[in-house]
């Protein structure tokens, strides 16, 4: 019955092609593949248009932006639909249309586009959420004066995110990325004068590149190895069995295959995109960024890219998996994610700056979803990315909504109370909140979040991701039901003469609308409907209430709802049910808001009450476990240490052995003043000139001299050209 | 013909090396300009006896022509003219000299070990300039486009680099008409 | 008539003396000029080589060893405008040609 | 054919005839190169003679026009002043400077000299007559005339004379400036013809229709082309009213103010040869080579047109001379870049235009439309700028 349904649905929706199904599957791509193009194009052009503006043009800026996206958000659509009426004929609805980019001889790189149902259900989220996002932004920066580089940053970025997604060329997908990154670092130093927000953004850009560069690597490799960068194409694609069993075949170091090794190359650069565990440092700070900012880029979009990026590359990852079995690169993304899932969840429970409590439940969140994709397959992961970027979205424009209203506050600490002055803020939030907690039946994180813990449990190599999953959706609940009681409950804590106020219509119409689609789209993945399994994987699509009744299935839902409403139950007991007041006799001290440090103590904020009875954990967790300090210990601390043994080489071992072959002919002489003074002035005269050697020598490599430069570079291609040359006349070309 | 070498190329090639080593060698950086034009000749007339006629001519125009008039007056206008400058060479002067050394050996031996020292000439190719026309509209005419973009980058970005600050307008005045 | 090879040898001497000269002198026009020569250099030798070359190679017409030439001619010219502007620029505001006294970068 | 035509066709042919005859007597090994030999021993004869009749012309008819006689002692009517002249030049002494760079100082005039008269080796004087006939004539012409500047600039710069240097880089300026239109103009004739041979050029004017030759300047982009070509020659050759590089009231004598004697004169000779040269290839883009200008007077020998022609160019501009005041240095480059640049580039796409419209009328109201058209909107933009009015003496009155 769904099935005809969906499938009628879908021909409704595709009539002026249903003809051309045919085409689709045994001709060339249909129309809508052909332009699939234009859907990132046009908001890049609209990006390039509105660089060209006025600062003054405000309204024409975010008309373009706004329109731009709008096309291409109805072009996803049409997309969209394509794939579903081509699912509902029953046939496996991938289309590509690739084209040679660059040809070096025999080689050609090779670009390309793809139309599958991961691609289409992300083209959708994507250009959907952003929509709402720049519309909420227009309120948001309505005070901004640079709001025509604002929208311009962010066109750019919808326009390259769009690209990541329908790019089947690990190439284009790489530049589109590298694009992305590079706007997140415009948007998150976007109020460069802040320091702090400078500073966040270098962080931003250059951990991520750590990740990019073995990203590259693994792309290289795969190249060398395939020699295509196409995902699919036509069978001779590298993410399909051909390419495949090749690469399994290439054994690698430490008993890895080439596919293991390169898949977790690619998994490094996914890693430092979504925020995984060792490069996750650059997501909170990224908070620094205007709050649409923190809502599009690094909580529904960008951070998913990684997670997008595995599904993508998810053939090769779990490639050679025997049955039920799995691959070294799975299993070491589940625990990666199944680790930052739980560190994330514990951090965000002791931070008190609003934003910074959503990052790092971002990033747990991320780890779910990383975790989703390596035990439970892409269905599972994808689905709980879907879900994600609709409620964590609507948290953070939630969130930003609150600052907006408490003029720019961001401390948890000095808010409260807001639940009777923004209502509509209150609802969405709280709709939000639960959708991330996972509250039972109603909101759609519950049932993404409890296929993950499903998937996991199911896993069998080990039952340690399951464990921390379950600890980290305690704690979830327990942070969120948190937040709400600081910001919504009990009494107004901030400054008394700043009076919070609900935020404009654009700002929280976006806000309601997120909040439909927080609880509606848990219907798509239900087990007894599991629409959107089915729809990724475009198997046919049944419904059975048996699905309930899978083995073990409903007791672990059971046990997941119970720990969730455990959580939510200790935050309602620690901070709702007796609300949160300010100490009565501290004064309050207002003072600029300095953003990314540790949430330190100030007069007149309250102690938490955790923070009261477990001060030593309490520290740790509000310190984010010392990860930012950690690095500053080792990474830093050894660049700094190279620098300062190259430095002390330079003066001691050179300055040094020269100063002591000086002094000791020094000594000599003055030992020898008595029989002979003229070895006194030669050895003088020597150990000074050693020095003045010494010291030349030191200085040679650093002055910026042209010539010097024109010498070595010379030098540099005549020893290669003489290489060329032997190698030549090894090899016979030039006869010896 | 003195062992297999025209006359006529000997000269050429011997004017040619001349004027390139006095222009490696004079103080007068005139003097130098002066005698990089002779060597821009000397290769205009390889070019002839090579039969290509456009080319050799297209270097006379570019070089004597244009590139010659354009160094003479830069040395004028950064004032290197008049005084032969001192010191004219770089301090370590001998390592430069030791590398160039070494790649005209490296290039000497490639040309001799990998080639024949008598290449039979093939007859000399029909090329009118008509053919050469038809070829840059034809094949070549992206290129030719190209390269028209280049030299109006190049025409512009040199007038705007060299164009005088207004606070300099001054000296920078004939600066402008020497471009 | 001549070798290829002879030419070949020319074009490798004039190449090494522009070579020499960019290398050794401390004017930086001398030393654009020895630029010109390395490319001079280079020219002839595409010249020589479309000479004693098959011609018929690349677009079938054997034109490509010549036009590579031109067009490097053309290339050439505008390189110099743009070096010997920025020598000129750069002496505005250094009263230097000397390279080996060019080692700062602000303006 | 008959006697009377052979005999007209012979005396056209004359030299050509004369040359063979000559070469006849030697070797056949080297009949080629000694009729090179006899070719450019005609060309050293004949226009270092037309040039010493100019110099007399020029000095007699500038007299006229000053209201005075000019030269009028030496032989009849003075006509043997230009022996004179050369005679006293060549006694003179010759002066170096003590500061001058004395190689580059003699250098100068020999090249120019041996540069302009490389210019000659393409030139067809008459039907038959040219030195080489090569494929790339015209691009040959160009090319050496490039390069007479660098002699130019080491006259100037050699003499150690500021008002050398100064002429000098006048000079210089000028003849880059105007290099380009006067190459852009020829190149209409060119793509008309579709051919960088001189030869070909006249050959494809010789024709008649009617009784009126097919001349490029009878053409509406061929006469554009002319009237710029001959602005960009004068000033390529640094005559009046472009003769600022030589300014006696401004520079002393510009770049050869220290020169004397024999070195003098070669400059002089080298300044007029340029001069013939330039007016030769105007005559020959433009109007017809050694065509004759009537079909009735076809019977001429092709030489006399040529050289009539050549004198009627050089009473032209004799004629200028006396006639237009010097421009300014700024006039003259903005004359150079703002109106003959864009013009000469217009009047290529008109060529094209002409050549791709076919016969008929349709193409000449276009071409001389668009040609009139640019060259009112183009005088009115530049001339908006610069407040023409009554002129006003500071000092005098």
């Amino acid at each position: 019955m769904i099935v005809c349904s969906a499938s009628l649905m879908a021909s409704w929706l595709a009539q002026d092609q249903a003809p051309n199904f045919t085409a689709a599957y045994h001709g060339g791509p249909s129309w809508i593949v052909q332009i699939l193009w234009l859907i990132p194009a046009i908001p890049m052009l609209a990006a390039g248009l509105i660089a060209l503006l006025k600062q003054s043009q405000r309204n024409l800026a975010a008309g373009l932006a706004i329109g731009s996206l709008g096309v291409s958000l109805l072009l996803a659509i049409r997309a969209f639909t394509h794939v579903l009426s081509v699912w509902g004929q029953g046939g496996v609805a991938r289309e590509v249309v690739s084209f040679n980019w660059i040809e070096l001889g025999a080689t050609h790189l090779q670009l390309g586009w793809i139309l599958d149902p991961l691609a289409a259900i992300m083209l959708v989220m994507v250009s959907f959420v952003g929509l709402l996002i720049f519309v909420y932004a227009t309120g948001y920066m309505a005070h901004d004066e640079n709001f025509t580089r604002f929208f311009c940053f962010l066109s750019l970025f919808a326009g390259a995110m769009l690209g990541v997604i329908i790019a089947n060329s690990l190439l284009l997908l790489f530049m589109c990325w590298e694009i992305v990154g590079l706007t997140s670092y415009l948007l998150i130093g976007f109020w460069y004068q802040k320091p702090s927000a400078a500073a966040a953004a270098k962080k931003a850009f250059l951990t991520t590149r750590i990740g990019d560069i073995f990203f590259l690597l693994g792309i290289v490799w795969l190249f060398a190895q395939t020699g295509t960068m196409l995902f699919y194409n036509h069978g001779a694609g590298a993410m399909e069995p051909v390419a495949l069993a090749a690469l399994l075949s290439q054994p690698a170091a430490l008993g890895l295959t080439a596919a293991g090794a390169i898949g977790l190359l690619i998994f490094a650069g996914a890693a430092g995109k979504s925020g995984q565990l060792p490069l996750h440092v650059w997501l909170p700070d990224a908070m620094e960024g205007p709050t649409p900012v923190s809502a599009l880029i690094h909580a529904a979009t960008m951070v998913a890219a990684g997670v997008y990026l595995i599904a993508r590359v998810y053939p090769l990852m779990s490639a050679g998996a025997t049955a039920g079995g799995t691959t070294v690169s799975l299993t070491v993304v589940a625990w990666i994610g199944a680790l930052t899932a739980l560190f994330g969840a514990l951090v965000a429970v002791a931070q008190n700056d609003i934003k910074r409590i959503l990052a790092y439940s971002t990033v747990s969140q991320l780890g779910y979803m990383m975790v989703g994709l390596a035990t439970g397959g892409v269905a599972v992961g994808m689905f709980h990315l879907i879900t994600h970027a609709f409620f964590k979205a609507l948290l953070f424009l939630g969130a930003g909504s609150v600052i907006h209203g408490c003029h720019e506050e961001q401390d948890i600490r000095r808010m409260g109370g807001l639940g009777k002055i923004m209502p509509v803020t209150f609802l969405t939030y709280a709709v939000g909140m639960l959708a991330l907690s996972g509250f039972p039946i109603f909101f759609s994180g519950f049932w993404s979040k409890d296929a993950i813990i499903g998937a996991a449990h199911a896993w069998p190599v080990s039952e340690g991701p399951f464990v921390l999953l379950l600890i980290g959706a305690l704690l979830t609940a327990f942070y969120m039901t948190r937040q709400v009681g600081y910001v919504f409950f009990g009494s107004w804590r901030g400054p008394s003469h700043s009076h919070a106020h609900e935020s404009p219509l654009v700002m929280t119409l976006p806000l309601s609308i997120l909040a439909v689609f927080a609880i509606g789209l848990g219907v798509l993945g239900t087990p007894a409907w599991p629409w959107f399994t089915s729809f990724i994987e475009s198997k046919r699509l049944l419904v059975d209430m048996h699905g309930f009744s899978e083995p073990g299935l409903v007791p672990l839902m059971g046990f997941a709802v119970v720990l969730v409403l455990l959580g939510l139950g200790a935050g309602w007991w620690l901070y709702m049910q007796k609300a949160v007041q300010r100490p009565a006799t501290a004064p309050v001290h207002h003072h600029q808001q300095e953003h990314g440090d540790e949430p330190q103590h100030r007069p007149g904020d309250i102690v938490d009450v955790l923070e009261s009875s477990a001060p030593i954990i309490w520290k740790w967790l509000a310190n984010r476990l010392y990860f930012d300090e950690l690095y500053a210990a080792t990474v830093l601390r050894w660049y700094a240490a190279l620098a300062w043994l190259s430095d002390w080489l330079d003066r001691r071992v050179w300055g040094g052995t020269v100063a002591a072959i000086a002094k000791g002919f020094r000594g000599l002489g003055w030992a020898n003043k008595a029989i002979d003074s003229q070895w006194i002035d030669g050895t003088f005269d020597k150990g000074c000139e050693e020095l003045v050697t010494g010291g030349g020598l030191l200085a040679w490599l650093q002055a910026g001299r042209t010539s010097r430069y024109l010498r070595v570079l010379a030098l540099g291609v005549l020893v290669l050209a003489g290489l060329e040359l032997v190698v030549g006349a090894m090899s016979g070309q030039v006869r010896p | 013909m003195i062992f297999g070498f025209s006359i006529a190329f000997l000269l050429t090639a011997a004017l040619t090396v001349a004027g390139a080593l006095a222009a490696a060698l004079l103080k007068n950086l005139v003097h130098c300009a002066l005698s990089l034009t002779v060597t821009f000749a000397g290769l205009a007339l390889l070019y002839l006896q090579l039969d290509a006629q456009f080319a050799g001519f297209a270097q006379i125009l570019v070089y004597i022509g244009a590139v010659a008039i354009l160094v003479v007056f830069a040395i004028l206008l950064t004032r290197g003219a008049g005084i032969a400058e001192y010191r004219g060479f770089s301090s370590s002067w001998l390592l430069g000299l030791s590398i160039a050394a070494a790649t005209f050996a490296l290039l000497g031996w490639a040309v001799i070990k990998s080639l024949p020292a008598e290449t039979e000439a093939s007859a000399a190719p029909a090329v009118t300039v008509q053919s050469i026309g038809a070829a840059l509209m034809s094949s070549y005419v992206l290129p030719l486009e190209i390269v028209a973009v280049l030299l109006t980058v190049a025409l512009i970005g040199a007038v705007i680099v060299a164009m005088p600050e207004p606070r300099t307008r001054k000296s920078g005045a004939e600066s402008g008409g020497g471009q | 008539m001549t070798p290829l090879a002879a030419f070949l040898i020319v074009a490798a001497l004039v190449f090494a003396i522009g070579l020499a000269i960019s290398l050794t002198r401390r004017n930086a026009i001398l030393v654009l000029i020895g630029i010109e020569l390395m490319l001079n250099a280079a020219n002839l030798n595409l010249i020589a080589f479309w000479r004693f070359g098959p011609h018929s190679s690349g677009h079938g017409d054997g034109l490509t060893g010549m036009m590579f030439a031109i067009f490097s001619i053309a290339v050439a010219a505008a390189e110099a405008a743009v070096g010997l502007g920025l020598v000129i620029t750069y002496h505005r505001h250094a009263k230097t040609t000397d390279l080996d006294a060019m080692t700062r970068m602000k303006g | 054919m008959s006697l009377q035509a052979s005999f007209w066709n012979n005396l056209d042919q004359v030299f050509v005839l004369l040359q063979h005859w000559i070469a006849g007597y030697f070797p056949v090994g080297l009949q080629s190169a000694v009729g090179t030999i006899l070719a450019v021993v005609g060309i050293l004869a004949t226009f270092p003679g037309i040039f010493a009749l100019t110099t007399v012309l020029e000095r007699k008819g500038l007299g006229r026009i000053q209201n005075r006689l000019g030269p009028n002692r030496v032989g009849p009517l003075g006509i043997l002043q230009p022996v004179a002249d050369g005679i006293k030049s060549l006694t003179k002494e010759d002066i170096v400077p003590l500061s001058a760079d004395a190689a580059v100082h003699f250098l100068a005039p020999v090249v120019l000299v041996v540069a302009v008269f490389l210019g000659y080796a393409v030139l067809p004087v008459g039907r038959n007559m040219v030195l080489m006939n090569m494929d790339a004539g015209l691009l040959f012409f160009f090319a050496i005339g490039a390069s007479t500047e660098l002699s130019i600039f080491m006259a100037g710069w050699s003499s150690r004379n500021k008002y050398s240097l100064l002429g000098a880089m006048r000079a210089v300026a000028q003849m880059i400036s105007y290099e380009v239109p006067l190459l852009l103009s020829s190149v209409v004739a060119v793509m008309i013809t579709g051919s960088l041979s001189t030869v070909k050029i006249v050959e494809a004017q010789s024709g008649f229709t009617g009784i009126f030759p097919h001349w490029y300047v009878f053409t509406p982009w061929g006469f554009a082309g002319f009237v710029l070509f001959v602005i960009a020659a004068l000033a390529e050759t640094n005559r009046s009213p472009f003769d600022l590089p030589e300014g006696e009231s401004e520079l002393v004598a510009g770049y050869f103010t220290e020169y004397s004697g024999f070195k003098f004169a070669l400059f002089f000779l080298g300044e007029y040869l340029g001069m013939f040269s330039i007016a030769g290839f105007a005559i020959t883009l433009f109007l017809g080579g050694w065509g004759a200008p009537l079909s009735v007077l076809g019977f001429v020998p092709s030489w006399v047109w040529f050289f009539l022609k050549l004198l009627a160019a050089i009473a032209f501009f004799i004629w200028l001379r006396g006639t237009l005041p010097r421009l300014r240095q700024d006039q003259l480059m903005n004359f150079a870049w703002k109106f003959m640049l864009p013009m000469t580039l217009l009047n290529l796409l008109v060529a094209g235009a002409w050549r791709f419209l076919g016969d008929g009328w349709l193409r000449w109201v276009v071409c001389s439309a668009v040609l009139l058209a640019a060259y009112v909107l183009l005088g009115r933009v530049l001339m908006r700028h610069q407040n023409l009015g009554a002129r006003s003496y500071r000092y005098a009155d």
